[in-house]
């Protein structure tokens, strides 16, 4: 089949790029416009490395065509960051020790600032809830939890 | 995964011609988490790809006391346990819609899709049927509307014809003293497939003692999502106790017919469902007498 | 002199004795020595090229080092033969 | 370096981890994220069938496919004609197996067993490639349990293979490929003295490391014979030996150069596409890159063998045990060589038992072949001993705490396979138990019990190497040999601050490739830490060494008349000559210029073995069967834990990853040897859902082979909570589970047979 061309926004910038239909955003992602930050862990939604939101809301983009995407506007773990550094998400893992391997983690940021946005002061059990579609393997998640409860808390702070 | 047609139709007319036009070679695509995943391990190498959501009567989600909830085929379980009338009025069909997948499936993922894509273990198909929810399809021949218990025909069969489209869920009003539950056992907390799953509808009258109408459905015990009819029924105009229910939860295991494989042997499985059907009766009953049971997102809310 | 503790499997060459004593300042003294005392003994731990085995290793006073036959033994050391472990 | 008071100024504190941000925002470059221009995308055929010979491959429609650019198969490897074998750092392996797990030679061992590899100009071209190669199989009968698989009339997996009894041929055709026996003392006299013999049988499931990140591979090989290879490694030497040794090229033109690797656990030492993706670069003149499904990681890589264990134990009426008795099958899989002789060492790891006897087999079966998990077969052993022990002190009407103090392995307990401990901190690992909030604390619901456990590993060793070099405004370039799994490098980079008296920061620590630093051995084995962390403290005592003669220079002195102490160097006849660090560093142009210090170790393995416990609650539903883990403690003496929240981490990973194997985790099989589970969606690692808060307390009892005490503590943490979780469903619900994973219908079943039996 020919390539379709789509025009996006990845965090929030215009981007414009050729796939054919079989392609996932994922693929397009990292593959095509090197976005390697959104991790591949098992390509069929059951791990979570690969989150994104598309139009503000939490997907696995291994189960999205990168066709879809168009007119979408996207935000992967690249985004998270800005001119005035690290989000607090990124600060607290840094902070809380938790990640180990981190090949996780890019996938837990964009699903915990996703939990932030959209509660901004989660008990543990909604944390782990919420993340519950996210697998890590190193770090028994504890650390998790913590860094994604004090970031919501410092989100709170500065608001 | 094969190389395949893309197509974004703007109307139903539109959609249900490019449906039409490649019969059993064309699939829907709503959210994808089953689809997409299914055409890369090649159990569908469909040619044509039609992308449902942007048809208008598929994104519908709408409740009018008159003709009930509609619910578009295309709308994910986001949207229905985030609109608060649904999460009000249908709380057993929100149990199941929290459950599947986690929240990232959660922003793709269907009840149309749930139901299309026809597995035993769907987890919304059995809240659908206790709900007595109606089907509608369109197709190159026009409309027609299958009860939910009558739309799958197998493991991943259904009813749909090719060309036809699945096009809304139809829930009847909610009314007063009526209440449901759904409830799967799976070995983690999240993120799996229902060993065996049971949604309960009740309707209570005299005074939310007895049973008015009971609707039993079970996932995950018989090539489809199973309508336990009969043992729905032994309820009726019985008294609201643990003796009644226990009773039926005995029936349902009649009902039962499944299989043994990795997520559970056909006597565990069994045992579950009279387990399971006693919990979702009572949570239904309490729902109906007006109290309040959490469901998965409400349970993580505390 | 340094006591040898002789692996259960191979207490058949040394008549059932479970711990000699055997002269040797190193490893390899060490185990030619005992198989002058007791023949087939260093064919079982030792390769064509006069290593340790592969799936053998040396421990003397409960340390395992790469030296393997180099490894010095003290008067009153205590060397044990063992299988080669891995970690994860 | 340590203070007047004892107190360390870098050791023991938490900084942030150097690589920290690029991992927090998507810059860190892992294996699977190499790219370059022209690359070729790869991808794995694999056997449907879990044994069969393999009678031909056609892969011309494959090859004539529009965009493929080759096919590889088992025939592309040099002739593999003697068994000849390799070290790779961790235990030595057969070359015939090797590159016959890599690509099938004459026959497939179990279901996902490689075939054959495509090179297409995308992924999906190569997936559609793999799908036209013709295999012929002539399928034969799977042997896919291993006391069937030892049985006399067994199904022959290699039909030359014989037992071998340590180093002697039994001569005897068996699947069995190795027995191990230690006998210590006289059991039979001491069980026959017991006043209590309690003797249990337990079988464990296959199960998987499960990294979240997939293996890959990226091979270029140059035409001038230059082979690079970029992957997601344990370690980069050990993955350029097995190239060297698989392709029969030589190391000296072998480049392996690790990415930042997504979780290992033991499973990413073994090459399984690297040398695939070099045969088809070789073919190609191009960059070539492979990555495996979620479904080949789990059926085309080692997972932890399956095992059937028996243990006895016998204890006099006073509590002290008198002798104990193991015996031990483990799956290795589809080739010999499962970890089954450190099962043999842990199984009695925890105690002092003065009598006994351990028989250990290792035995093929057709699953994948096995390879190294977390402390690898300590878990399965100690779900035996664990159990026992609990139930021997009922039996006493001991508490369970104190008879495992009681008989608690201490510095001077001979285990039963003849090794001497060392001082250890067993026995604090305990009292820490005991002392314990948690041990004090009340459960908190119904049909909830609190069940302990204890478990051994040990400090591999191995060789490490480190390079530093001082730059002008005196921070430190450290280049390390050691693949970063989970923090190392600044665990590395601490100790070296430690003794130059920098701030952890000052540092930049670096992983090289196999081509800028010295040998160096696996991540793995618990010695990371502790080994490549002793080659920094190596090195950093290189630098110190000539920054003093720098300092020399400057005041023309004798270099001896330097003195260097808590990050000062002092002259020692004049009070008002000092530098700090930084303030030398600044000098070095002036003084002979750069300062680049080295340090390399090989430590003795056998020292420093780590102890770790558990306090697991679990709250047991009656009607489902299900477990829950309501409070969980993980105690575990590090030596001296360099960086406390690491320390942590690695405690309530490896808790977690015991957890999930307790009662979850499976490799579930059909009768014709399919994994039926073989997606994160039905092997259920558990999610954070299915947790509560891990609480570490760590024990420092220093390890006295390592300059600051350390001991691992990447693995001990796995072996305990399986039976920490089965002795607290017997509190809870008064049934034994025997059988991993303690799956829910399992618990329904033990609980209906309770009730059956009164």
């Amino acid at each position: 089949m020919s390539k379709v061309h789509i025009q996006t926004k990845i965090n929030g910038e215009e981007v414009e790029f050729l796939c054919e239909p079989r392609q996932s955003l994922l693929e397009i992602l990292r593959e095509g416009l090197g976005f390697t930050g959104t991790k591949e862990g098992c390509n069929d939604g059951n791990c979570g490395a690969c989150s994104c939101t598309v139009d503000g809301v939490l997907i696995d983009s291994c189960l999205m065509l990168a066709v879809e995407a168009e007119g979408k506007e996207i935000a992967t773990v690249e985004g998270l960051a800005s001119s005035e550094g690290l989000h607090p998400v990124q600060q607290k893992f840094l902070e809380h020790a938790a990640l180990q391997c981190g090949i996780c983690t890019p996938g837990f940021l964009v699903a915990a600032k996703a939990l932030i946005d959209h509660n901004p002061d989660p008990s543990e059990h909604e944390v782990r809830h919420w993340l519950a579609g996210n697998l890590c393997r190193c770090t028994g998640y504890d650390k998790i939890v913590r860094a994604v409860i004090d970031a919501a808390q410092e989100v709170r702070a500065s608001a | 995964m094969k190389d395949f047609e893309y197509v974004a139709p703007r109307t139903l007319r539109e959609a249900v011609a490019s449906m039409a036009e490649k019969g059993d070679k064309a699939r829907a695509l709503a959210g994808g988490t089953d689809l997409i995943v299914q055409m890369r391990i090649k159990r569908h190498q469909p040619d044509r790809v039609v992308d449902v959501k942007f048809v208008p009567e598929l994104n519908e989600l709408s409740y009018g006391p008159r003709r009930g909830l509609v619910i578009g085929a295309a709308v994910p379980c986001h949207r229905i346990y985030g609109d608060s009338e649904v999460v009000e009025r249908y709380p057993g069909l929100v149990d199941s819609a929290s459950i599947i997948g986690g929240i990232q499936i959660q922003g793709r993922a269907t009840i149309g899709g749930n139901l299309c894509n026809s597995t035993p273990s769907a987890d919304t198909i059995p809240a659908l049927i206790a709900y007595s929810a109606k089907c509608e399809i369109v197709g190159p021949n026009g409309k027609r509307t299958v009860p939910a218990e009558d739309f799958c025909t197998g493991p991943g069969q259904n009813v749909l014809q090719p060309g036809e489209l699945l096009v809304a869920l139809h829930i009847p009003p909610s009314r007063k003293n009526t209440g449901a539950h759904y409830l799967r056992f799976i070995p983690r907390n999240e993120m799996d497939i229902a060993v065996v799953g049971v949604g309960a509808f009740v309707e209570l009258a005299n005074r939310r003692k007895e049973f008015k109408q009971v609707r039993i459905a079970l996932a995950s015990v018989a090539p489809t999502p199973v309508f336990a009819r009969q043992a729905s029924d032994l309820l009726v105009g019985r008294e609201v106790n643990d003796e009644a229910i226990a009773e039926v939860a005995e029936a349902a295991k009649a009902a039962a017919k499944p299989i043994s494989d990795m997520r559970g042997t056909a006597e565990y499985r069994i045992h579950l469902v009279g387990v399971l059907t006693k919990r979702a009766l009572n949570g239904a009953v309490s729902r109906a007498r007006g109290e309040f049971v959490a469901n998965a997102v409400q349970e993580a809310a505390g | 002199m340094p006591m040898v503790w002789v692996p259960s499997l191979m207490q058949k060459l040394t008549d059932g004795q479970a711990h000699v004593e055997v002269e040797g300042e190193t490893v390899r003294q060490v185990i030619e020595n005992l198989d002058a005392a007791f023949p087939g003994f260093k064919a079982r731990v030792c390769d064509e090229n006069d290593r340790l085995r592969h799936d053998v290793a040396v421990a003397v006073d409960g340390e395992v080092s790469s030296e393997g036959m180099r490894r010095k033994v003290k008067p009153d050391s205590e060397v044990n033969f063992l299988p080669a472990l891995a970690g994860g | 370096m340590v203070d007047k008071n004892g107190n360390y100024k870098v050791i023991g504190t938490r900084p942030i981890r150097h690589d920290g941000t690029e991992k927090v925002t998507g810059q860190a470059i892992y294996g699977g994220d190499t790219r370059f221009p022209g690359m070729l995308y790869g991808h794995v055929l694999r056997s449907p069938h879990a044994h069969a010979r393999v009678k031909s491959i056609d892969t011309s429609k494959a090859e004539a496919l529009e965009g493929v650019r080759a096919v590889v198969t088992g025939a592309d490897f040099p002739p593999t004609t003697a068994d000849d074998m390799i070290d790779l750092g961790e235990g030595p392996t057969s070359l015939k197996s090797m590159r016959g797990n890599v690509l099938a030679l004459d026959k497939v061992f179990y279901k996902g067993h490689a075939v054959a590899g495509v090179a297409a100009i995308n992924a999906h071209i190569a997936d559609e490639a793999i799908a036209l190669i013709e295999v012929e199989y002539e399928v034969l009968p799977p042997v896919l349990d291993v006391r069937q698989a030892m049985e006399d009339n067994a199904t022959l997996l290699h039909e030359n293979m014989t037992t071998t009894a340590f180093g002697e041929d039994t001569g005897k055709k068996s699947n069995v490929s190795l027995h191990l026996n230690h006998v210590l003392g006289d059991p039979d006299a001491a069980f026959a003295s017991a006043a209590v013999v309690v003797e249990r049988e337990f079988t464990t499931a296959t199960v998987h490391q499960g990294y979240i990140e997939p293996q890959n591979a990226t091979a270029m090989w140059k035409t001038d014979g230059h082979l690079t290879v970029w992957t997601s490694t344990q370690g980069a030497f050990t993955t350029q030996k097995q190239l060297g040794a698989v392709l029969d090229h030589p190391i000296s033109k072998t480049k392996v150069v690790p990415q930042e690797i997504g979780g290992g656990f033991g499973g990413k030492i073994p090459v399984y596409l690297e040398p695939v993706a070099a045969l088809l670069s070789r073919k190609t003149n191009k960059p070539v890159k492979l990555i495996m499904t979620r479904a080949d990681v789990f059926e085309g890589t080692g997972p932890t063998p399956g095992s059937y264990v028996r243990v006895k134990l016998g204890a006099n009426k006073d509590g002290k045990l008198v002798a104990g008795e193991a015996y031990m099958a483990f799956e290795s899989g589809g080739y010999p060589g499962s970890p089954m002789p450190c099962g043999v060492m842990c199984v009695f790891g925890c105690y002092e038992i003065p009598n006994g006897r351990i028989d250990g087999f290792d035995v093929v079966v057709n699953k994948p072949r096995s390879f190294a998990y977390r402390a690898p077969c300590s878990t399965q052993v100690a779900l035996a001993t664990e159990t026992v022990m609990d139930e021997i002190a009922e039996q006493l009407g001991l508490d369970r705490l104190q008879f495992r103090l009681d008989n608690i392995a201490a510095e001077g307990t001979r285990r039963v396979d003849g090794m001497v401990y060392p001082r250890i901190g067993a026995r604090e690992t305990l009292e820490a138990i005991r002392d314990s909030e948690h041990w004090q604390a009340a459960l908190t619901g119904d049909n909830q019990g609190r069940g302990i456990s204890i478990g051994y590993w040990f400090n591999v060793g191995l060789k490490s190497a480190v390079t530093a070099s001082v730059n002008k405004d005196g921070t430190v370039n450290l280049v390390e040999g050691s693949t970063d799994i989970g923090g190392s490098r600044t665990s590395i980079a601490m100790q070296f601050a430690e003794v130059v008296g920098l701030a952890a920061e000052d540092i930049n620590p670096q992983v090289g490739d196999t081509s800028s630093i010295g040998y160096t051995d696996v991540t793995g084995g618990s010695r990371t830490t502790y080994a490549t962390g002793w080659a920094a403290y190596e090195a950093a005592h290189d630098v110190i060494r000539q920054m003093r003669e720098r300092a020399a220079k400057l005041w023309e002195c004798e270099d001896d008349q330097v003195e260097f102490d808590d990050g000062i160097f002092r002259h020692s006849g004049d009070a008002a000559k000092k530098y700090n660090f930084k303030e030398l560093a600044n000098e070095l142009d002036e003084t002979g210029g750069p300062v680049v210090g080295n340090g390399t170790v090989d430590p003795a393995s056998g020292v420093g073995g780590s102890f770790a416990a558990n306090i697991a609650d679990v709250e047991v539903d009656l009607e489902t069967g299900k477990v829950g883990i309501a409070r969980f403690t993980v105690v575990q003496d590090a030596g001296k834990a360099i960086h406390p929240s690491y320390v942590e981490g690695q405690m309530q990973g490896g808790s977690v990853q015991g957890i999930g194997w307790a009662l979850n985790e499976e490799y579930f099989y059909t009768d014709d040897g399919n994994m039926a589970n073989s997606t994160f969606l039905d092997y259920r690692i558990p999610t954070a859902l299915d947790l509560p808060m891990i609480e570490p307390i760590i024990v420092e009892v220093p390890n006295p082979g390592h300059p600051f005490g350390v001991r691992g503590v990447g693995e001990a943490n796995i072996a305990p909570p399986p039976a920490a979780i089965a002795n607290a469903i017997y509190q809870a619900v008064g049934v034994r589970l025997r059988e991993l994973p303690m799956r829910p219908e399992r618990v329904v079943a033990a609980l209906q047979a309770q009730a059956a039996g009164g």
